[in-house]
């Protein structure tokens, strides 16, 4: 019998490693006619604020060698819109519901959050510190360590369930924002947000995006993400989750064995909306092959 | 009329002429419902230069054979790359997706306006209007007469009209410019346009003019498809609405244009 | 007539935008075979070390999604030995010929240009402070201001000739980075160098490199190549060379509307030995069509 | 022997057993000299998952038809790729690379040792050596009895021996463990092997013992195929060498094993 709990720290276990990743899942609910949700770990919802934001002009998206380039900026209706009308539909799953916090002030990170603290059916959050695609707040707050802990431990006060944070790759060393996530208060960080990135339409003369760069996902980003998260993994003690670029099992059984303790799967679901089911049982056939009854024995198992 | 993942197999490819080609597309399973102006998106598995899907209007559906059929023109690696597909091959879709247009009262005169391959969704939708109205008029604008492809096709289910820039087949011009739109739009209950953004702008702006209700096909970049990624916005009066869920289709009077 | 001069300042004017990116291209000469050298604006050869290094253990080479990792490790026989046996076999190429010089020390760096100094038939050289692939220095001058200036500003006092700076994207902030070259006397700054990455194998559980992280290039670091060149472009006032992805004239094109005044393949030449031909060709095609008539309308020409 | 890149058509796709095809290549122009134990590089341009060049040992030329053949075990995306190819496909490939296997005295005894898909080079190496020697041994491994493919074209060329590790063809055991090695491998001038590294070592401490000269075709992570990346490296006596320009073939004398 293979055992795939996982365990995220105070309080948040996973009945399995499988997450999904922020802003491209929806609200999990989208996704209820290819696959069975109660089969995943846990889903996390769409990147909320405190205010309704229209997000970015279009053109939002551009295609890359082996990914994408968004430009989403944030679209969405705000906190309590998603208490009020979203979080009556979460609360029917057994999956575990993550909520991803953004904002552009410590204040709008608090507020939210405030939101978010009373819901039975909310069983962690993820704190947004890394969106490239917001002019105010956002990576601004992931690429510093004095901003990355003001930011963290300002939610922290008000937030007693699972804090994750959410770092971004678009620093020198990321394991110095990890170790501040830390030392604030966060109970597990996950990486990576999306990287900034650019294209450009040749026979226009003018950037693919409206807001020129954006935040580049998918496989051509899976060596950089998992780089940063065996870093993450090898310098602090809470736990990792990994993403970027998985796109099968192979992939999520890369990361966990670099050290992460669960996955999220972003850009994944765009081409294929059943592959989380297929990752979380490719997990498994894994550490049957490999002799494994527990996660333990594959989060990371890397060997040197 | 839930959303599925299936894999398809290529019943046959016509190709149409140069640019243009037609699959059909059979389900191993009894086909959902599908209704007109709704879409499929493709998984272009052999082109080292594709990653996402591509978004393919319906252009005809043949439930009698479970089949789906696409009108695709060759663009780029994703569309170049179907058209290398061969009868057998199996293809990964996602569909139906997106809204549909909406239906006419009875007997209610309609204007079906087509743009290169912006035709593509109206001949499903010609299908569909036969049993509500008869007076089903059909426009095809293209740039050059060798574009203007499958006119008996549409012969068959509405009447058609045609305008080309070159002149060389029907009226010289824009679609805008056909005498259909001077003489007989101010009886035409709806308008259903899809085609080149500036063609459907000025659609709707003669429509605007002339007060009569016109629904837009939109195009737009994709990330998903059906609604989660946010990427394939438009701006409408109700603020930034998705192309892929809440459309494709608009109805003009929604559109910030 | 499309003139495809371009001028990288302090005397390097190249025919053509085209050069070709180090460690990818040899010394030049195996591409006699597959190529007219004289055809390209130029080539970096090789980098080159004060003294001879063997590189790094093997595996040095993993495949990724549209790219691959490198864990090569400044291999090359040192600077003496290029001096006496390679620049001989250079001198006949009317392209010109660009060194790149790397370096564990300042020192290492300034005694390395100083046997280079004297060459006519070399007629730059790159400074590598952004390989990921060693030990000491490499990558480490090229994350901090502070260290990037003492080594170019060490270099510029004993080379008179063009001095490239490559830089590093492993980094928050590389428009800072590109400042501080360009305030020690950089005459143009090249990038990007490759992102740090990591693969595993998941059967064997072990990394794929030997050095457990190495350097990812090819067409999935383009989009983040391209973001940087626009960034630095827009921020220092010396030429910037683009590369990072280039498989194709288009490629190639896109680096220049975003500032790059030439680029360097690098990647793409293991999968078509012939394309830095292939682009410069390309590069005249594009000009014609947009009815440009020199590099200057192309160069920074993107329409915002 | 420049090195060329050229698009091959495929003339004959000979599938061997599950796992192993044989792709027989035809040049337009006439084929350059190829020598044994060199290899050509191919561009898989129809796999995603594929981005570099994948390395196959030419199997067999044949200078009047101006063909190649390589012989390949599906393994991963670039060789089940390119199991997919038809004929009058067209194959980017470079060719020839390498270094090649050094010719015996005239009439010495040489063995040619191949395991797995390692025997593939050992076809063109034994028609290369005929015209030099007709004491040409030829030793194929395999785990399984249903591995051991090709024997009858292997024993046109040389007498064949084999072994397997089941004991379903020829001696059971390691190629090692085969009576040849223990009764006449003192008589051997020279000992060709391609193989799992494994394997290749194993031989190559039986060549040492009975001081045999011998080399073998190495394997290793290429970059570019050509000697540009550095990524093909294995240690030598005198430093790291590529396996791509350097070799593939060495003498197991210059290497640190
Ligand atoms: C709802 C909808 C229905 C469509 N119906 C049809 C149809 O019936 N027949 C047909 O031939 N085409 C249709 N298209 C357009 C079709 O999706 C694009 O031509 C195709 O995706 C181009 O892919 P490519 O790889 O060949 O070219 P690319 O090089 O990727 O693109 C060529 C051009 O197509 C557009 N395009 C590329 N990718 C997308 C995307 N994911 N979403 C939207 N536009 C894109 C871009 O503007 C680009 O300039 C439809 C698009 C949408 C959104
Ligand atoms: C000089 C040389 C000659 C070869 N001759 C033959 C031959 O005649 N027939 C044959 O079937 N195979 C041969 N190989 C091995 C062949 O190159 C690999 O099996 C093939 O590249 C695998 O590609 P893939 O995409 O199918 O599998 P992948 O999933 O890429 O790899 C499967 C395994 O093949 C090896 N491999 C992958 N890429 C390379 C590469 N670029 N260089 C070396 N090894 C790699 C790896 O160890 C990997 O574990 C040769 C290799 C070399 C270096
Ligand atoms: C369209 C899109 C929208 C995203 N929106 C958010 C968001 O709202 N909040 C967030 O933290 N990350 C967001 N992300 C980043 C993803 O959650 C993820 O970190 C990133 O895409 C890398 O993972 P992937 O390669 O598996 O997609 C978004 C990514 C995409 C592609
Ligand atoms: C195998 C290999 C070896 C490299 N060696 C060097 C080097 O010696 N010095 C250097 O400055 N960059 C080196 N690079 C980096 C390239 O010059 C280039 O910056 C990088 O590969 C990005 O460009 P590309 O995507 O076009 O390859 C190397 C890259 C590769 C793939
Ligand atoms: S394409 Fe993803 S929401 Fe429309
Ligand atoms: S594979 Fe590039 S040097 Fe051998």
């Amino acid at each position: 019998m293979v055992d795939l709990n996982v365990d995220l720290g105070n309080g948040l276990v996973l009945d399995n490693p499988v997450l999904t990743a922020s802003g491209t899942f929806g609200y999990g609910t989208e996704f209820d006619d290819f696959i069975d949700l109660n089969r995943l770990g846990g889903f996390v919802v769409k990147g909320t604020t405190l205010h309704h934001r229209e997000g970015n002009a279009y053109p939002r998206m551009a295609e890359t060698p082996s990914g994408m380039l968004n430009a989403v900026g944030l679209q969405n209706k705000g906190v309590k819109y998603f208490v009020d009308q979203i979080y009556p539909t979460l609360t029917k799953y057994q999956s575990k519901v993550i909520v991803n916090v953004s904002g552009s002030t410590i204040e709008d990170y608090v507020s939210c959050t405030e939101y978010l603290e009373g819901l039975d059916g909310i069983d962690a959050i993820e704190l947004n510190i890394s969106c490239p695609n917001v002019k105010e707040g956002g990576m601004a707050f992931g690429t510093s360590c004095a901003s990355a802990e003001k930011v963290v431990a300002a939610v922290r006060k008000v937030y007693s369930k699972h804090l994750m944070v959410k770092l971004s790759p678009n620093v020198t060393d990321i394991t110095e924002i990890a170790r501040s996530a830390e030392a604030s208060g966060a109970d597990s960080v996950s990486l990576i947000n999306t990287i900034l990135g650019m294209a450009i339409d040749t026979n226009r003369r003018r950037p693919l995006l409206s807001t020129v760069t954006g935040g580049l996902s998918g496989p051509a980003v899976k060596p950089v993400a998992l780089r940063m998260v065996w870093q993450v993994a090898n310098s602090v003690n809470i736990p990792v989750v990994g993403l970027g670029g998985i796109m099968n099992a192979q992939d999520a059984v890369e990361f966990m064995l670099a050290g992460a303790t669960a996955v999220q799967l972003g850009t994944a679901n765009f081409i294929d909306p059943q592959v989380t089911v297929k990752v979380v049982e490719g997990i498994e056939v894994y550490m049957k092959e490999h002799e494994m009854s527990s996660t333990k024995d594959l989060i990371g198992g890397l060997i040197l | 009329m839930n959303k599925t993942v299936q894999r398809l197999v290529v019943e046959k490819k016509e190709i149409v002429n140069k640019d243009n080609f037609i699959l059909s597309l059979k389900s191993p399973v009894p086909l959902v419902e599908v209704q007109a102006g709704q879409f499929l998106s493709i998984n272009v598995e052999k082109s080292k230069d594709v990653f996402l899907r591509r978004p393919f209007s319906i252009h005809d559906v043949n439930y009698g054979n479970n089949t789906l059929d696409v009108l695709i023109k060759s663009v780029g690696p994703g569309s170049a790359a179907l058209k290398e597909v061969e009868v057998g091959d199996l293809v990964d879709t996602i569909f139906p997706l997106g809204n549909s247009f909406t239906m006419p009262n009875k007997g209610e005169k309609v204007l079906l306006v087509g743009g290169g391959v912006g035709i593509a969704p109206m001949l499903y939708l010609a299908k569909v209007l036969q049993p509500i109205t008869s007076d089903i008029n059909i426009l095809l604008g293209s740039r050059k007469g060798e574009d203007q492809i499958l006119l008996d096709r549409y012969a068959e289910v509405g009447n058609v009209l045609t305008t080309t820039e070159d002149g060389m087949v029907g009226e010289k011009g824009y679609v805008t410019d056909h005498s259909f739109m001077k003489e007989r739009l101010q009886d035409v209950g709806r308008i259903y346009c899809c085609g080149p953004e500036p063609m459907m702008k000025s659609i709707a702006k003669l429509a605007e003019e002339k007060q009569v209700y016109c629904e837009v096909s939109l195009e737009n970049m994709m990330g998903c498809g059906f609604g989660v990624c946010l990427c394939c916005v438009t701006d409408t009066h109700e603020g930034h609405k998705c192309v892929c869920s809440d459309g494709p289709i608009f109805n003009i009077a929604d559109l910030k244009w």
